[in-house]
């Protein structure tokens, strides 16, 4: 029973059925959660289990919407992945939690258009001022070929 | 007074230990400086203009001469164009009070040695106009900041100056020069008032570690950030005047100024090489300071000179109270 | 007290990369602290979607101008992950040789442009001259001096002859010498003390929130080192000890990265010694099979993350990478900040700025790309000049 | 206060920079540099491997007859824009007839960039 099957034992025991699907590699441990127990299973991971460190948040566009993962813990980290459908794409945010996720789910909802609700300035992180506001560049259809209107008066 | 002793005079005034020569002295003052601050650095330093970059500060000069001068707007349009002027001429006329040429300055009355360290505070407060004309933030704070520093020093550069003064007993700095013939100030106890002045003279120069009114890397270049062209040009050339000025200045408090065994016929010659060592001496310490250290905070500097600055001169003050 | 903002940035002397900085000040003291690293997004994920994973490395490689052996050995590292194939124990040791030898080059220059902050300008003039030898030894290695391009997937590029592993031993030597001298500098030299004691404090609690990364959290005295934690390449069987240092502020960085210094010249005199014989290099098919991989390298800025999710193409479906200046910047924030007694002067910026040693072209990536049309094309100087003018140039 | 001694003793010592166009000879390379590349045209065999490998797109192919190089049967030879070529050596080491060599020439300038293909 490594460590890995050891830590996924203990999140199974608490949230059972509500683990969709996981994934156990070397010293890695993936857990598919729906999108209302993700901020759950954070903070039963933060307060309880005292893990204070997220690496970050990934976001990636997969065919039934867009998934959010986070890694959490230093030495063996466990990532929490979770999908989001793409036409609203809504999630909780965790910034309360950890401070440090603010500048990652900024860096999301500017290149994968994903709301944060409840992060503190969900405002324009790592794209240029003059990108305009509804284009999300990381989407698999968005198209680098032509050139984008420039949006006027940003600060 | 006679024509040609007119002539004399002018020519005196302009050519000689006047302006033309006071000009290229401060420019290889500059040059020594840089070259002397790189070799420190294991560095090379200028190189390409002239001899081993002599004409580089020349080169500098003549570029910023020709460079576009832009006023920017909302400026304060007579301090702007009045200041880089004001300065200039200040450390020009502080440049004739000293003796170079012969035992007394071009321009020598009694009195001339506090005269000069109260130009001192004027070139500081023409720093602070320069600051404030500019409504440019960096400036403001570089103004604010010129000011502070002032308070810091002064004072300690007066007492070490009026110590001097006390020891020599004459107001002017012929008389001073006249009192070091036997004995050169430093090596009395006026060594403490020497490195007081060293250290004060730092500070008026705004160089590493007092650099603050123009320190780089926070306010980029602090007061003079707005001047460009002929204005920044005179700006600069005040600021090597001034280093020939301080750095004369403590050869003459300290060192005897133009003093030192002489040929027979050939006085002036000597005069006008002793006082060039010398301060050459004093600009030598000056830059080794100025490799040493890193540049300390706003109140740490204040700090320095009430805690150190400021203890050091008095007690050298009594010290020469108690010897007279 | 009216306070009115100060911009530092984005092109301004004391930042090496453009990132815009407005802090809130009221006189001398600073108030509250923005950022703005927007101006260096290179879209370089987006990139790496339209490269085979062969022709991703060199692009990896120059995310970072400093620390670039880590991006590439992290790069290599995830990649081999998805074939799981055995890397020969040769190829691992070759790879943190590389990789500290790198540390130590982006050390010394960071010792070199923190002196210059604070104004110690003779002690950027020589930091960076003594670096001049750990460049050498880098090019003599890999053929450049940055872009070292070492690592690549399924080993190593060139091997070490023994003559170069003994002109290597003899440069640490010099590289130990002169950083014990750098040492008793920033210990003894009281403007130093002055300058960085107090200034820049970071509360242990507050590293942790934050999610600090490398050095910054270890000069918090949380004892965190993904070598040490996650061991990678050699670094299971080469051994050397966690630096950690509990006076939180940049004093203590300053100490954490001279003291790794001298455990990365102890890491590879043993990785040296303890060279394996072998191939160093294995050939790995150009398609990987699919799965999604993570791994952390310890670049010396801190712990860098990069995570692929691959569909079995040669090309990557997802590539992220997180570097470890975008982790520091939320401590950044916190360091900036006056908090009631602890008081933040102007003076201090840079150099708390500086401190957690902020790679900006790290942390915003590459803006806009052309595709790949396959037809390059040459713009005359008038043309590109009618272009921009035309708007039609993005900015 | 403790730089001093380095300070005094740096005088003395030679200067620690190279004057780069009077002392050229002072710059020396290691034989593994990868500087501008050099194409032997009688050893390519027209695979393009060094094509699909350029993460730059500095390579093109570009249609060759087959008589004048018995080796290159395929019809076609690659040629190389070192403007846009960033010297990573990928195509030097994918190469399986070692038609390309990284020489260690690292002055590449040029006023026109035509002249920066090597053909």
């Amino acid at each position: 029973m490594s460590v890995e099957e050891e830590t996924f034992r203990e999140l199974k025991d608490v949230f059972g059925d509500r683990i969709l699907d996981f994934k156990i590699q070397k010293m890695r441990v993936y857990v598919k959660v729906p999108s209302d127990t993700y901020r759950e299973v954070i903070r039963y991971l933060v307060l309880l289990k005292g893990i204070y460190h997220l690496e970050t948040i990934t976001g990636t566009e997969v065919k039934d919407g867009i998934e959010i993962m986070a890694h959490l813990g230093t030495g063996m980290p466990i990532s929490i992945r979770t999908t989001v459908s793409s036409e609203d794409p809504r999630i909780a945010s965790i910034c309360d939690l950890i401070p440090g996720a603010e500048f990652y789910e900024r860096e999301i909802h500017d290149l994968l258009g994903v709301v944060f609700e409840g992060n503190p300035n969900l405002k324009r992180f790592i794209l240029s001022g003059d990108w305009p506001e509804d284009v999300h560049p990381l989407k698999k259809s968005f198209e680098s070929k032509h050139n984008l209107p420039l949006r006027e008066g940003f600060d | 007074m006679s024509f040609e002793q007119y002539v004399v005079e002018t020519l005196e005034a302009i050519v000689f230990p006047g302006f033309i020569f006071i000009f290229f002295l401060a420019l290889f003052y500059e040059w020594f400086d840089r070259k002397l601050y790189a070799r420190l650095q294991n560095r090379v330093g200028p190189y390409y203009t002239g001899f081993h970059g002599l004409l580089q500060p020349l080169a500098d000069f003549i570029k910023l001469l020709s460079k576009e001068d832009i006023v920017p707007d909302g400026v304060d349009q007579l301090l702007f164009t009045m200041t880089p002027l004001f300065t200039l001429a200040l450390s020009v006329f502080a440049a004739f009070l000293l003796p170079i040429s012969s035992t007394q300055g071009l321009v020598s009355f009694d009195g001339d040695a506090i005269v000069s360290v109260i130009i001192l505070t004027f070139l500081c407060i023409t720093v602070f106009y320069a600051g404030i004309s500019t409504y440019n933030r960096y400036a403001i704070i570089g103004a604010e900041r010129s000011f502070l520093q002032l308070i810091g020093y002064e004072i300690p550069l007066m007492l070490s100056v009026v110590g001097v003064v006390l020891g020599a007993g004459s107001l002017s700095l012929s008389g001073i020069v006249a009192s070091q013939a036997g004995w050169w100030h430093i090596a009395s106890p006026q060594i403490l008032g020497f490195i007081v002045f060293v250290f004060a003279a730092q500070a008026e120069l705004e160089r590493i570690p007092f650099d603050l009114p123009e320190a780089e890397q926070e306010i980029i270049a602090g007061w003079n950030i707005d001047y460009t062209g002929r204005r920044l040009a005179m700006f600069r050339l005040a600021r090597n005047i001034e280093l020939v000025f301080l750095c004369g200045l403590a050869a003459t408090l300290f060192l005897g100024g133009p003093l030192g065994p002489t040929v027979e016929g050939y006085t002036q010659i000597f005069y006008v090489v002793y006082f060039v060592v010398k301060s050459l001496f004093v600009l030598a310490i000056l830059t080794v300071v100025r490799a040493l250290f890193a540049r300390l905070r706003i109140d740490q500097v204040v700090g320095f000179s009430w805690r150190y600055l400021l203890p050091l001169a008095i007690f050298q003050f009594i010290v020469v109270r108690l010897m007279l | 007290m009216s306070t009115f903002d100060i911009p530092i940035g984005p092109m301004h002397p004391a930042l090496p990369e453009p990132l815009l900085l407005k802090l809130e000040v009221e006189g001398e003291t600073v108030v509250g602290v923005d950022f703005d690293v927007s101006y260096m997004h290179r879209g370089i994920e987006k990139l790496l979607e339209a490269k085979t994973y062969f022709q991703g490395l060199p692009l990896v490689e120059r995310i970072c101008g400093i620390c670039n052996a880590a991006h590439g050995l992290c790069y290599t590292l995830n990649v081999e992950k998805l074939y799981d194939k055995e890397i020969p124990a040769r190829a691992q040791y070759l790879r943190l040789v590389v990789e500290e030898l790198s540390r130590i080059h982006s050390h010394l220059l960071w010792l070199g442009v923190a002196a210059f902050e604070i104004g110690f300008n003779t002690m950027f003039m020589y930091t960076w001259r003594d670096r001049e030898a750990v460049m050498d030894m880098l090019e003599s290695i890999t053929g450049n001096r940055i872009t070292t391009e070492y690592s690549q997937i399924g080993g190593v590029r060139r091997d070490m002859p023994s003559n170069l592993v003994d002109r290597l031993l003899k440069t640490m030597d010099v590289v130990e010498e002169r950083t014990k001298y750098y040492t008793k500098v920033a210990l003894t030299e009281r403007t130093i003390a002055k300058r960085t004691q107090g200034v820049g404090y970071l509360s242990p609690e507050e590293a942790k929130a934050t999610c600090a990364v490398g050095p910054v959290l270890r000069a918090s005295g949380v004892k965190n080192d993904i070598r040490a934690d996650d061991p990678y390449a050699a670094h299971a069987d080469v051994p050397f000890n966690v630096i950690t240092y509990d006076s939180c502020d940049v004093f203590a960085r300053i100490i954490v990265r001279a003291q790794e210094l001298l455990e990365c010249v102890s890491m590879i005199r043993t990785a040296l010694r303890h060279l394996p014989e072998g191939p160093f290099r294995v050939k790995l098919p150009m398609k990987p099979n699919a799965g999604e991989a993570l791994t952390r390298v310890e670049a010396p800025r801190g712990e860098l993350f990069h995570y692929t999710l691959s569909d079995g193409g040669m090309k990557p479906y997802r590539y992220k990478v997180r570097t470890p200046t975008l982790a520091n910047l939320g401590a950044l924030r916190a360091m900036l900040t006056s908090k009631g007694r602890y008081v933040v002067n102007i003076g201090d910026v840079p150099i708390s700025y500086g401190s957690i040693d902020p790679c900006i072209c790290c942390t915003a990536r590459v803006y806009f790309v052309d595709s790949r049309k396959g037809r390059s094309w040459v713009w005359t100087l008038d043309e590109i000049r009618e272009r921009s003018r035309r708007g039609e140039l993005l900015p | 206060m403790s730089m001093i001694g380095e300070l005094f003793r740096s005088l003395f010592k030679k200067r620690a920079t190279v004057l780069y166009p009077e002392e050229r000879d002072r710059v020396h390379l290691p034989e593994g540099f990868r500087g501008k590349l050099e194409y032997y045209e009688e050893k390519c065999i027209g695979c393009s491997l060094c094509f699909q490998v350029c993460p730059s797109l500095a390579i093109e192919m570009v249609p060759e007859d087959k008589a004048r190089f018995p080796k290159n049967q395929a019809g076609r030879r690659p040629i190389f824009n070192i403007a846009r070529c960033t010297y990573c050596g990928q195509c030097e080491d994918i190469c399986p007839t070692k038609a390309i060599h990284l020489t260690d020439q690292y002055e590449v300038i040029a006023l026109d960039k035509r002249d920066l293909m090597v053909k």
